[in-house]
Parts: structure tokens; sequence; C-alpha cells
């Protein structure tokens, strides 16, 4: 187990060297480059541009660029002095060891050519809300699906099945953001004005989600800062899984009937054991042995599905960050969330393959 | 030799003590996208207590199904039991029983042995966890005697170190080990009925004698009946009682194993012989019965070996023939041969086979 | 399918509902021999679903090519309605999905014009995707070793970016609002399944026995890629095809809702959805809804045809 | 998008996008905005016609109760915390809040003193004097009010007034509009509380140089920060504003990106009328994905006031009656043709033309101007909701001069240009002239009703003979900063890559706005001039503006740029815009205000009912 473990933690890793080389082209495509600020602005001095340059490593080949954002040299080393960071150590090792904290490796991911700010604070900043609404539609997706595409498969053909297959089919192929659209106006606009447009709390009972006075509310005033929360979460999070709850339940359906075919299940039957044991302990349980790898595989693309979500809800997440740095041409926050979801990425893929090992006694590694 | 009888004559089976099954007239049928598969078509047949009937056929003959349909496996739909079939057992017609009955007769009274252990077993349980469930289902004991039960058991199928191999999951057994794992889960409860479809066929030979013989012997040992589902002459040969030979979803002969194996009585059963591969064959040609089994869509119109008989007429393409007697006692087969009239017929088609047969013999030393 | 721009999530396995149950499987018999096309025809002919988007879709198409020729769009055409209603009007016999507000444009024309241009993206960036991925699955599949090793790290590569995101931003960065360009984005981002799909069908079909009979008589490799083993890769990617077409039709109005894509000014269903979006408040339900509605016709049908491609081609499946 | 704008009262806002903006005085203070549209401009004050009185507002707040908060709601966030660098409509509604500067501008349009002690100076009370003291060409003399202090408690003096000269001017600084404060050669700080500024040229817009959102400094804080790194964010940043002293009446509490903005009350502020802080605990600003939403936010009460919609939003709200202000606005939507003749359009779909740019040829812009029908927008694509426009200045503009409207003549159009030599000479039905075909770029925003608006202008152009192809840009692009695009940029305003822009404007109550906007010296980037106009009698005119104090003679100056903007077609306004708010009864004190300095410009006086 612990060698599957290792080789895998190692083949991720030039998949993950390989993102921050993609990641690091978006700077170069970017128009104009980092310099587009100021590049044409005849009030800024040539020298003013030449110490911009220098700062970001503009006069360096692209590779030692690469090597500066990554954390890999040392801005201010000479020579083969770049490998070697403030302590004395190799740059890249983390900063209590080489004292460095430059470059994405020590947490350095920028800062925003919009607001200022550094990179890694708005990330944080904005991973919570994202976390929320992500792990709501997650257990409700999960949850949801499951109990769909079980009951349909074990009732097949009944009117619950077609029911469940038509939605299936519907909600896979419906635009997200226009669902959500139709949401907020069915249900907090002109139609029935039960729930809030957008936001994650509300402005006049609570403090702004994320300061230090609102976790001062939330210990105080628990049930009501939850239900607040939970209102807000209802549109968005039905937004973000209606497409996943429709394929997953599709998927665990097939899954399911897959599983109800199986020979170990005549078995199971042929023993005498209850409708429900055999339903729900032996076709359920091998069931969802790829229906948690395919999970596992499709919780990072909840973050992407929170773009469209964030965006029409203004749930202050990495999603509607995305977007407006998208518009604002931010990139140093777009390579900051671009490379922390791909991270996500690939190891939720290596946490599904490891789980899976878990899960299904046959797989020895 | 008398335990497998047709079931033409009316009879009072449930008020024979003797009489553990006695099928009648059963009908399966299966409704698929290119239409209804009769799967089952009218068989009947009778079990006595402790006794061994083998039921062959080639695929698609209906043998499995026929099992199936006695255990209520099958999903209907798409399968569906025709009205006026019958499965009484121990004095209870199995197919009018409600479910919740019948799961306390499966696995209970009737125990079922499948053809591929692997897929068989739950592969995310262990093994002795699935006997125990079965154990626990039924017998209403403790997990802790229901252990103790599963090691037993394991050891009467002997499996060596059973303790340790009862926490073993199906995939860390060999093809052998994990059969004898079946065996014991079906024995668990002590069954009344024993039936085996296939039990050798995914196994390696050296294997599948050994756990021919484990049968046998715990058959014998726990004096449960035993239908033995197989398209293997050799495997009936050596462990069961009377036969029944399955085509195209009919018995088309029936009668002690001896009988059936050394004087058959239909051109099938014939063939099915004939094409057994012995040492004294080596060398010679291999018969086997030309053409392919019908398409269930299209079965032929009056008797459905007609279009592959080699001693076909036009009798046996205007009628479908019944089981009948045949002029020896006790042996029934499905053959317009056997009909007045067409004796030289007969004459002609059992000096053939016998000639075929002439070094045949060393199938009749082990019945 | 995609979708939903945001994501896909990945495709259900094989609906199973065709086939019969085990025990019935011993009725399999030989049927009368039929070469792989006329087999995979008969088994789609079956699957009423997919005949049903084959045959929404075959619409769609037709109306993409000729409803634009029979009710041209012209942006800078005036309708000249007989009413002024500010809000646009409903639904009726001459507007059959109604008017636009301001304007007063017939919906129904916006959503024609809109299917050629949507459509086309779709399945245009798809072509572009699917030549790429077969390109390069062919290559690593065939060439192998340290070629492969590259390009299969650059798809993990791509796929590890959460894709849709990497659409946008590039639709933002180099987009002009062309539909060309648009096109090249998503086609360009598109082909990582294909790729792996390809080349897996290269590695598993590479070994088989026709394959190295062919090398054996000295069949050049270029030959035995395109004569013998694309050929049998061609269902799964057929399969893969569909689901891309569906995404990018999905992606695309998304990345043109929020303005990155098509010029707003040419109509594709995204375009129309987000112009239509400020009428929504005034009671104007028809404008959003049907070009809302030609998007998940349009998906429902796709996939519904890659179902029954799905079925088709698996040999597990029943004729 | 950000604009450098809002230096000095006489720069114009750019309307973002979306976006409305602001200026423009709302009928009267007793009876704040009628609904909806039922207003037009007309029926709002009419111009003075005796003497120009800038300095009496008719402003009488209620005493408001203490405590409470009010929540605004707004589809554009505010990003930019430093005044002098925003541009949104959203930013100025924040920095008008929280930052107090000399004088700011009334709801009726008149200055009003904040930190300054009355009266401002003039003229007439001896505080400007002209020619100045000691060779000064102006001398201007200010009282500050005493014992005011930061948000921090430290005292606030004139000296903060000659770091935020000095800083504007410092050579590290970027992009910052120094219109004004270039003119001053020095400021001397007699006391904490008297201010005299040495100016080298007359300056007209004095009064308002710290006006709304060009407030004081803190020297004592931010000369911690070097003024390079100042630019690019540092001191200003949304974890760092909490620590910014401010002078206004609130200061910065947290900000939640992408969600909310809270401003909490200034205990060290003195509010001039009260002599208290102010009465709100709080402002608290709510940021929605779009105007929808946000007024479905307002409907579920999620917020007390809805800022930024626009005429076009009128008709979903009508049911909301008295709550619905429709402030007309000095904001009018217009045609903007790019003058140059070498500096147009970059767009590939109209390169096919030959070498050159029509516009700037004159006919071409007369016969936009005769070929189009206002009437006809206003009609068809805003309900009816506006009043057309025919120059740039809304008729409630104390300068504002009448002019005969230009008049949808297609006959008129075709006339002119074929005696401008633009004809059809190869019989496609568009015209050439040397060698140029007459086809156009017309930009704009992805608005829904301004693609239509230029739907139709592209039709009657067509009808005259002039082709045209629409180029709809997100409003990033067409509004970008000229220091944050190319001259590549799609229909980019501060690049000039445009034939025709439609978009909307708004000037302040400062005739001096326009000089920043048409003056032949105002290109990019020293003023807005975007459409590189370069016209003599605009120059004279406006150069007499800047060059004045007399109001009297700036009436006069405004009266003639009027006709020479509607003579010569400098632009082709459309139609005046209003800014629409939704506010609820349970805001007291709420006057709106249509100038730039926004929503909140009285904010010290609010209270919740």
């Amino acid at each position: 187990m612990m060698k599957f473990v290792t080789r895998r933690v190692l083949q991720a890793i030039p998949v993950l060297l390989g993102v921050t080389v993609v990641v690091y082209a978006i700077l170069l495509a970017a128009p104009g480059g980092p310099e587009a600020k100021f590049a044409q602005n005849p009030r800024i001095t040539q020298a003013q541009k030449d110490s911009f340059r220098k700062a970001w490593g503009l006069d360096q080949p692209i590779p030692i660029q690469y090597g500066r954002w990554m954390g890999i040299l040392n801005p201010s080393g000479e020579g083969l002095g770049v490998l070697i960071g403030p302590a004395g150590l190799p740059n890249f090792l983390p900063t209590p060891l080489s004292g460095a904290t430059n470059g994405v490796l020590h947490g350095d991911f920028g800062y925003s050519i919009d607001s200022g700010e550094p990179v890694s604070n708005r990330i944080i900043r904005a991973a919570l809300p994202t976390f929320i609404l992500a792990g709501t539609a997650l257990v409700l997706w999960i949850v949801v699906a499951i109990v769909l595409g079980v009951y349909a498969a074990i009732h097949r053909y009944s009117l619950f099945d077609q029911g469940a297959t038509v939605f299936a089919y519907v909600g896979y192929a419906m635009p997200t953001f226009w669902l959500g659209i139709m949401l907020i106006f069915a249900f907090s606009g002109p139609g029935l004005n039960i729930l809030p447009a957008g936001g994650m709390t509300e402005t006049r009972i609570s403090p702004p989600f994320g300061s230090p006075e609102y976790w001062v509310y939330f210990g105080s005033n628990t049930p009501q800062a939850l239900g607040d929360i939970a209102k807000h979460l209802v549109l968005p999070v039905i937004t973000l899984v209606v497409v996943n709850i429709a394929g997953d339940s599709r998927f665990v359906r097939a899954s399911m009937l897959e599983s109800l075919g199986q020979d170990y299940v005549r078995t199971a039957r042929a023993k005498g054991l209850p409708a429900r044991t055999v339903n729900f302990k032996h076709a359920l349980r091998n069931a969802l042995l790829p229906v948690v790898t395919n999970i596992g595989l499709e919780i990072p693309f909840l973050f992407t599905g929170a773009i469209v979500t964030e965006t029409i809800f203004s749930w202050p997440g990495i999603g509607k960050l995305t977007i407006d740095a998208t518009r604002d041409f931010d990139y140093p926050i777009l390579m900051g969330v671009l490379l922390v979801t791909s991270v996500m990425v690939v190891l939720a893929n290596l946490l599904a393959d490891i789980l899976y090992g878990v899960i299904d006694p046959r797989i020895k590694y | 030799m008398t335990a497998a009888a047709a079931t033409t004559g009316a009879s009072t089976p449930h008020s024979d003590g003797d009489r553990l099954l006695d099928v009648r007239n059963m009908q399966t049928r299966f409704h698929v996208m290119d239409g209804v598969v009769p799967a089952v078509d009218g068989v009947s047949f009778t079990l006595d207590r402790g006794r061994t009937l083998g039921i062959v056929g080639e695929s698609g003959s209906g043998k499995s199904v026929t099992a199936l349909t006695i255990m209520r496996l099958l999903d209907i739909p798409p399968a569906e039991i025709g009205a006026g079939s019958e499965a009484w057992f121990d004095g209870r017609d199995l197919l009018a029983l409600s479910e919740s009955e019948m799961r306390k007769v499966r696995g209970k009274d009737i125990a079922m042995i499948f053809q591929e252990p692997l897929t068989s077993l739950n592969p995310v349980f262990t093994v002795g966890a699935q006997i125990a469930e079965q154990v626990q289902t039924h017998l209403h004991v403790r997990a802790r005697e229901a252990w103790s039960r599963v090691v037993e058991m394991l050891r009467l199928v002997g499996i060596p170190s059973p303790e340790r191999r009862a926490k073993q999951y199906p995939h860390e057994l060999s093809g052998g080990m994990r059969q004898r794992v079946m065996i014991a889960m079906a024995l668990s409860c002590e069954p009344k009925l024993l039936i085996a479809d296939e039990p050798t066929t995914a196994l390696d030979v050296t294997v599948q004698a050994q756990i021919l013989e484990l049968l046998k012997t715990i058959q014998q040992r726990t004096g449960s009946a035993l239908i033995m589902i197989t398209h293997d002459l050799g495997v009936i040969a050596e462990t069961v009682d009377d036969v029944i030979v399955m085509y195209a979803g009919q018995v088309v002969e029936q009668g002690s194993v001896a009988d059936v194996l050394l004087e058959p009585r239909m051109p099938y059963t014939m063939g099915l012989i004939e094409s057994i591969p012995t040492v004294e064959k080596r060398g010679g040609r291999l018969s086997a019965i030309s053409g392919v089994v019908p398409s269930p869509f299209h079965l032929p119109p009056a008797c459905r070996f007609e279009p592959r008989c080699p001693y076909a007429w036009d009798t046996c393409r205007d009628r479908m023939p019944d089981l009948s007697v045949t002029r020896d006692a006790e042996r029934h087969a499905r053959c317009h041969l056997h009909v007045a009239g067409a004796a030289s017929r007969l004459e002609a088609a059992v000096s053939q086979h016998r000639q075929n047969m002439r070094v045949g013999r060393q199938l009749t030393d082990s019945v | 399918m995609t979708q939903n721009v945001e994501h896909q999530p990945p495709v259900p396995p094989a609906e199973i509902t065709d086939t019969v149950p085990s025990a019935a499987e011993d009725y399999e018999v030989g049927l009368k021999s039929l070469n792989q096309w006329q087999l995979a025809w008969r088994k789609f002919r079956r699957h009423h679903l997919a005949l049903i988007g084959l045959g929404v879709i075959a619409t769609m198409i037709a109306t993409a090519i000729v409803g634009p020729i029979l009710m041209p769009f012209e942006f800078t055409t005036i309708p000249l309605p007989d009413e002024i209603v500010y809000a646009g009007r409903p639904p009726s016999l001459q507007h059959v999905m109604g008017e636009t507000g301001g304007l007063q444009r017939d919906v129904f024309e916006l959503v024609v014009n809109g299917a050629r241009t949507s459509l086309l993206i779709g399945f245009s960036s798809m072509a572009i995707g699917v030549f790429i991925g077969t390109i390069l699955g062919s290559v690593a599949g065939f060439v192998g070793g340290v070629v492969d090793n590259v390009l299969m790290r650059l798809v993990d590569i791509m796929l590890s970016l959460p894709i849709l995101f990497v659409i946008l931003v590039a639709s933002r960065f180099f987009g002009n609002g062309s539909v060309g360009l648009v096109i090249i984005i998503f086609g360009a981002f598109s082909w990582m399944g294909t790729s792996r799909l390809v080349r897996s069908q290269f590695l598993s079909i590479r070994e088989r026995e026709f394959v190295e009979a062919a090398r054996a008589v000295g069949v050049r490799d270029r030959r035995i890629i395109f004569r013998h083993i694309l050929p049998n890769a061609f269902s799964p990617i057929v399969v893969a095809a569909s689901l891309i077409v569906a995404g990018n039709i999905i992606s695309e109005a998304f990345v043109s809702f929020l303005g990155f894509g098509v010029n707003p000014t040419s109509p594709t269903w995204g375009n129309i959805l987000s112009n239509a979006l400020t009428f929504i408040p005034l009671g104007n339900w028809w404008w959003p809804l049907f070009p809302g509605l030609a998007i998940i016709l349009t998906v429902l049908a796709v996939n519904f045809i890659g179902d029954g491609l799905r079925d088709a081609f698996d040999p597990r499946s029943r004729a | 998008m950000r604009k450098l704008v809002g230096l000095f009262a006489g720069a114009a806002i750019l309307v973002a996008a979306c976006g409305g903006t602001s200026t423009t005085p709302s009928p009267s203070a007793a009876a704040p905005a009628t609904p909806a549209a039922t207003t037009a401009p007309e029926s709002a004050e009419p111009t003075p016609s005796g003497p120009v009185d800038l300095f009496n507002p008719d402003y009488g707040p209620e005493a408001g109760t203490t405590g409470g908060s009010i929540i605004i709601g707004d589809w554009q966030e505010a990003t930019q915390f430093n005044p002098y660098y925003l541009g949104q409509v959203t930013e100025a509604n924040v920095a008008s809040a929280v930052w107090y500067s000399l004088v700011t501008i009334s709801h009726d349009f008149k200055y009003i003193p904040q930190l300054a002690v009355a009266p401002i100076p003039t003229v007439d009370n001896g505080g400007v004097k002209l020619p100045g003291d000691n060779g000064d060409a102006m001398t201007v003399t200010w009282k500050i009010q005493s014992g005011v202090k930061w948000s921090d408690g430290e005292p606030l003096t004139c000296d903060d007034f000659k770091y935020a000269w000095e800083w504007v001017l410092d050579g590290d600084n970027v992009g910052v509009i120094t219109t004004g404060f270039e003119d001053i050669s020095a400021i001397d700080c007699s006391s904490d509380t008297d201010m005299v500024w040495h100016f080298t040229k007359v300056f007209e817009g004095y009064a308002a140089l710290f006006g709304p959102q060009v407030p004081p400094l803190p020297r004592h804080y931010l000369s911690g920060i070097p003024v390079k790194d100042q630019t690019t964010g540092s001191g200003f940043r949304p974890d760092e504003v909490p620590n910014l002293p401010v002078s206004g009446p609130f200061k910065f509490g947290t900000v939640t990106p992408g969600a909310e903005l809270r401003l909490v009350r200034n205990d060290n502020f003195v509010n001039p009328r009260t002599g208290k802080p102010a009465n709100l605990d709080s402002i608290i600003f709510k940021w929605y994905a779009d105007a929808d939403a946000m007024i479905a936010g307002y409907r579920g009460n999620e917020v007390d006031i809805a800022v930024d919609l626009q005429d076009s939003d009128i008709p979903k709200v009508t049911d909301l009656g008295e709550q619905v202000h429709a402030i007309p606005a000095l904001l009018y939507e217009f045609l903007r043709p790019n003058w140059s003749a070498d500096t147009c359009s970059t767009f590939a779909q109209v390169q096919d033309r030959g070498s050159g740019c029509p516009v700037s040829d004159a006919a071409i812009r007369v016969a936009l101007a005769y070929a189009i029908d206002k009437n006809e927008i206003n009609t068809r694509l805003l309900g009816g909701n506006t009043q057309v426009a025919n120059t740039n200045t809304s008729p409630s503009a104390w300068f504002y001069a009448d002019q005969a409207p230009t008049n949808y003549d297609p006959a008129k159009a075709m006339q002119v240009l074929d005696e401008a030599g633009w004809t059809d000479s190869d019989g496609d039905g568009i015209r050439e002239k040397g060698g140029l075909k007459a086809k156009v770029e017309l930009c704009t925003t992805t608005r829904q009703v301004r693609q239509d608006t230029l739907a139709l202008v592209s039709a009657w152009l067509r009808a005259v003979g002039i082709e045209s192809v629409i180029n709809a840009v997100a409003p990033a692009d067409i509004f970008a900063d000229y220091n944050e695009s190319t001259r590549e940029t799609p229909c980019v305003l501060a690049w000039s890559n445009f034939d025709i822009a439609e978009h909307a404007f708004s000037s302040s109550i400062d005739p001096f706005g326009n000089y920043g906007v048409y003056h032949s010296s105002q290109f990019e980037p020293n003023g807005q001039n975007d459409a590189r106009i370069v016209d003599a009698d605009v120059d004279a005119a406006l150069d007499t503006v800047k060059n004045s104090v007399d109001f009297a003679v700036i009436k006069d100056a405004m009266a003639t740029f009027l006709k020479v903007y509607v003579d010569k077609t400098i632009e082709v306004p459309l139609y005046y815009r209003k800014n629409v708010e939704l506010v609820s009864p349970a805001v007291g004190n709420y006057f709106a205000n249509g100038t730039l300095a926004g929503l909140t410009w009285n904010s010290e006086d609010w209270f919740g009912r």
C-alpha cells in the first residue's frame, strides 16, 4: 500500500510540474504581458519601466523567470547563487530551511493587478465560501444521486425510474447558468419571493462572512448563523448539483443494475437473504466501487461548476474571483486559481485511486 | 431406478412421504426485445428424498432455467412462469409461495451451488462472513455461533486451516477452494435439496474430480437430495441415480443413469453420448451432433430436434412427439421412433449408436 | 457532455437495460453474419431514443442550413412591428416564439439563425478536437516509448486543468468575437479524451493477430494505421465525439453569456439568452425560454445518439 | 475599467458599460425626486436666469436619530479605494462617505463646504485675488475648520492638503490627472487652518479642486509608503484600508471582496452642521451579480437602497412607486465620432474600406446627425422614458444654452455627403471618396439596448449610403484605462480605437468639465479627448472657460461652445439618461444627488427611520 501511494505521488509530480509550466505560459500569453499596465504610458519613465522589469525578472531569460515565479530560484542571487536561498540552502526548500519567501513553492503567488493584494490572501479568503458551497453540494449530490440511482435500479421500469430517467437526461442537458437564472426569477424575484437572490449571509443581521466579527457572531448565534447560510445556499446548491445528480444518478443506476445482474447477487438471493440485504449490502456495496472513483474524479469540477453558480448568485468564492479576474485581465489571480484548482484535481485523482484500493479488497498494491 | 418418473399419470405427490420434489408442467418464458423465449416448456419430473438426479443438455436447453425457476430466482419480468406450472416441494407448491415464505425455503431447505465460484461469491466480503450471514439468517443464532458453524462447515468441505481461510476474501482463494466454500455455504443450513448448477465446469480437471467426490460424499453423509445440472455426461455418470435429458426447453429422455447412458432411446441423447471423447476413441473421428441449437424465436414447428436428427422422417416434421413410455419400462423418451410402426427405424438407430459406441465401454464402469 | 459548462460529469456507463438477464443468455444464437456496420446500425435502430435524437439533430442541422436562407437574419435589419411594445409580444401565430423586447425581433428567427452558429461551433470544434486527439493518440499508441510517455503526460496535465476555466481565459485573452476563433479555442481544448481513447485502442489492437499478420507480410505502418487500426478505433471515437459536441454547445453558450464568446450581434443560443435576461423581469419569458429549450433539445438529442452509438458498438449488447 | 478621473469637479466620469453615473440636480430638496418616467428634466428646476449662484444650497436635513445601518446594493463592485484613482460610480459612492474634502456638491448643484469654513472663496468675497499676490496669476485663500482630526485621532491640518498636492505631482505617481494642481506654484500653510494657494495661471476650477473624492491625504500615514508602491495599491488594499486614516463621516470596516464592504462610523469626525459624528453606525455596500438580481434583493428587503439602475430598468420597478427615484442626470447617451484622420478603428472587419478614417471627414459626421431618428430610439428601445438630447449639457445645468435640434432628415444627410464628394461610384449602394469607402465601425458595449440602438443607427446609415459594422465589446475593453490597454484593445476609447462609439458621459456642474474632453490639448493620456477633437472654435470657447472665474463670462463662453457643438456636429447626442435609485422610506435625509458627489454626499446626515 505504502509503495503504491509513493509511486502514485511520484507520478503526480511531473504532472504538477507540467501544470505550473502551462499556468506560467498564461502569463506569457497574456496580452501585453505583465508590463501591459505601464508599457505604453509615456508618463512612466524608462528607468521606472526598467526597475519594474527587474522586479518581475522580465529582463531574465524565460526559464529563469519561471524559476523565480516557482520559487526555485532566488531573485536576489547572482550567477549560480540564484539556486541558493537566503539561509544558504537550496532556494526551493521550505521556507523554514531555506529562508526563501519568493515564488509559488513558498506560498507567494504575487499580487493582484486589480487590488494589489497578495494573490494567496484573495484565494484563501475565497476558498472557505467555495468549500461551503461545494461541500454542501457534494453531500447533496452524492446522497441524492445514490438514492435516486439505486431506487431507480431496484424498481427498474417503474414510474419512478422513468421519471428519474427523464430528470437525468434533461438535467444533464440543461445549461447551468440558465437554470440558475430561472431559479432566481422563480424563487427570489417576481415569482415566489422566498429565497435570497445572492450573497452568503443576511447583511442586516450578520457581520460579513469570514471576518473576525463574523466568528464572534457565529459563536454566539450559531443556529441563526447556520440557518442564514443554509437559506442562502438553497438556490446555488441546487443549480450546482442538478447536472451532477443527473449524470451520476444514471451512473449509479447503471452500476447498480450491473451489480444486480451479477452472480453473487443471485447467490445472495439463493441464500434466502431478505431483499433489503441483497440490494443494499451485496449489490450496493459493489455498485458503489466505480461510483466512488467517479465522484472522486468529479469533485474538482465542482469548483469549475462553481464558476457559473457563484457568478450568478454573487457567492464570494473562487468562482466569482475567477470571473472577475478574467474580466479584468488580473492574471496573477488567474494563475493562482488555475494552479490551485489543478493541484486539487491531481490530488483528487490520487485520492480516488487510493480510496478505491481501500474499499475494494481485490485491489492489491 | 424408479426415483425419476414421468408424472404423466395423475398422482398425489404431496401425500407421498418419500417424494421431495415434484415438478409438473413447468413453463418459463422470457420476454425480450425480439419476442418471447420459451426457455422451459412443459418440464415435469420428480425427486425422492436422498436421491440424486442429473439434468443434462446443451447450452440453452433450459436446464439452468429449470433450477432457477424452482428456486424462484428469476426476475419477473422479464421472466414469466406459465399458468399451470407447479413445483411441489415437501408438500408445498414453491411457485405459489409468497416471496417471504420462499425466502425461508431458499438457503434453508433448498440450497444452490453455481457454476462460477469466483463471480458467485461477493468480492467485497470475506468468505466466512458470507457463510455466516446465511447461517444467521436461517438458524437465528448469534454471530459467535454462526462463526463456529462457518469454521465447522469449511472444515467439513476439506478446507485446511478453516479459521484463517474464513477471514479471507474470495479472490485470495484458489478456484477449487472457492467452490468448496460455495458447497460449505450451501450445506451450512442442512438443506433437504441441493441444486448444483454446473459445479465443476469452471474448474481445472483435477479439481473437478475432487469437487465431485466431495459432493458425493457430503450428499451421502447428510442425506440431502441432489440435482446435478451439467452438460457433461461424465459428471452425470459419476454422481447421480437418475437423469433427464433436456433439449430446447423440453425433457427429451429420462430414466436411470445406467439406462440412459447405455441404452439411449432418443437420437439426441445418442449424439450426446457419442460426442464424449474417450480413451478408446483417441485417434478416431469424434462424432458430434450436426447443426446448431435452433433459435428460440424460430423453433421447428414439430419435433424440435428434427432439423439435426439423422433419423428424421416426415412424421417428425408433422407433429411434436410426446414424452412417452418407451418399450422399456420406466423409460421415457420424446421421439417418434417409439411410436408403433417405427420399430425398424428405431432398430437402425440403436444399432448405429452401438456401432458408434463400440468402444464406449468404460462409461458403464463407473455406474 | 458538459456542461455544462462547467463541467461535464462523466459519461454514465453503458446502459444495460437492453440485455437479457443472464439466465437467458443461454439463448444467444448465431446471427447470420453481418458486418460491423450493419450490426451496429441494426442495434442502433433498436434504440428508439437514439433514433428520435438522430431525427432531432437532422432537423436541427437542416434548419441551421436552410433556415438562415429562408429567413436571413441581419442584425441591422430593423423589424417594423404593427404595434410598439417595449417588452415584446408573446408567441402568436405570426411570431411563433414571440418577439424580443426592444426592437421586437422575431425570436424564432433568432433561434433558427442561432442554430447555425451554435451547431457550427459545436460540431466544428468537435472535429478539430477529434482530429488533434486522433493524431496525437495514434502517434502515442503506435510509436510508444518516450513519445507515448510525453504525450500522455501532456494529456494528464491538460486534464488536470479545469478546462472550462482555461477556455474562458483563452476566450478572454485571444477571442475577438469571431466565430472562427471561438471554434479554434474550443477545439484546442477538446482533444484530450479522444487521444486517450485512440491510444488505448492502438495498444489493444496493435497486439491483435490481424495487425501482427499485416506487419508480418510487410504492410507499411501508415497503411496499418489507416486500414487496420483506426477503423477499429472508430466506434469509441464517435461516441466520445457526440459528448464533445453536447459539451461544447453548452460551454459556448456560457462563454457567450459572459460576453467572452461570439460577438453579441451575431446570434448564437448563448448570445440570445444573454440578451434576453434583462427583459425577464418585464415578463418576457419567451425570449430566454426558446433558445434555452433549443440548447436542451440539442444536447438531449446528441446524448441520446451517443447512448445509441455506445450500445450499437458495444459487442456485449445484443443485436 | 478604472478611469483616473474625479480629480476635480470639472472632470467627467465615464459611464462604465453598464453603469449609470451621476450628476445632476434633483428637482428640489423639499420634494425628493418623483418616481420614474413621469419626471422629465424640463419639469426640474429651470436654469437660473439671474446672477449665477453656486454657493447657497437649499439643504436642510432633519435631525436624525443615532444608530442603525443602511445597506446599499450595487451590482458593480468598488475595488479601488484610493479616491484619486477611482473611476466607477460605485467607488465614488464609497469615497464620498469616507472622505471629507474642502467642499462637495449638493443635491441642488451648489458648492457646500465640508472642511472649509464658509464662505467659499470667490472674487467677490475677496478669497480669490486676480491677479494674485507677489506675481501670482491668482491667489486663493482658504480657511479650514479647526480641531479636525483624522479617523486615527491625528490632527488634520493644512499640511495634509499640501501633501495631497505634492502627492499628485510626485514624479512616481502614475495616472493621476494633474490639471489645476500643476498650475499651483506653492501652497502656504501659515497655520493649521489657514491655507493659501498660489496659481501660475488663472484656474476656473479652483473651488472644486479639493471637491468630492479629491480629499486631503494623511501625510503622517502615507509618507511611510513610497508613492510608487501606492500607485500599485499599497496602503489602499482591501486588507489595509481598515487602518487607513480618513477624513469623512465613515471609515473602512471590513472589506469582503466579491461580497460586501462595510463602512463604520468615524468617531473622530465632526459633522459641521451638528457638531457630532455621523448618525448611522454603519453603511454597508452589498455587491450583486447583476442589476436584476439587485432589484430582486431590494424587493426582498436585503438592501435599503439599490443604485446604478437606468432608464431601461424603470418599467421593472414601476410598482414600487415613491421608492423609485429617477434622477435627471447630466448623463447623456451619445454617438461619439472619432475626428482623427489617422488614429481610428483597427477593427479587422472595416479595413477593406481602404486606408484612412472616413469619420474624420466632417461631412460624414454631419450626415450621421441628420441620418438618425432619435425619437424612434426613444420610443422603440426605451419605452419613451427618456428625453431626446440636443447637446451634451443637461437643460438643468446653469450654463445650458438652448440650441436648435438637429432633426431626422436623410435627404439632407445625403445632400451633405454628395456635396462633400462622397458618392457611390461603383453602384454597390455605398459611397466612396478618394478611394476610401464610407464604411465605419460602430462600437459599443454588450448591453442589449446599445446593440439595438446601433442596429437602428446602422440601418439608417445604410439608407444614406454609409456601411457600418457593429462591434459590441466587453465594457472592460471599451472603457479600459489608457494604462491598462493597448492600441489594439477592441474599441478602447482611451486609445481612440473606434470610428463611432456609443456610450454615455456625465459632466459635472462645472463647465470646465468640458475642457478635458473637447480641448485639443487633452488627448490621452493627458486628458480625455478620446475623440481627438481639434477645433479652433471649441478650443477658444473652452480656453475662455478655463481662464475665467467670472460666471457670466463662463456662461457666455459655454453658450458659444454649445452652438459650435451643434453646428459642427462635435458629437451626436441621443438622449439624456436618468440615474435610477430605489430607496426605502427607512432612509432618513436621503437627497438624491445626480452629481459626481454621488448618493452618499450627505451620508453624515443619514439616519434610519
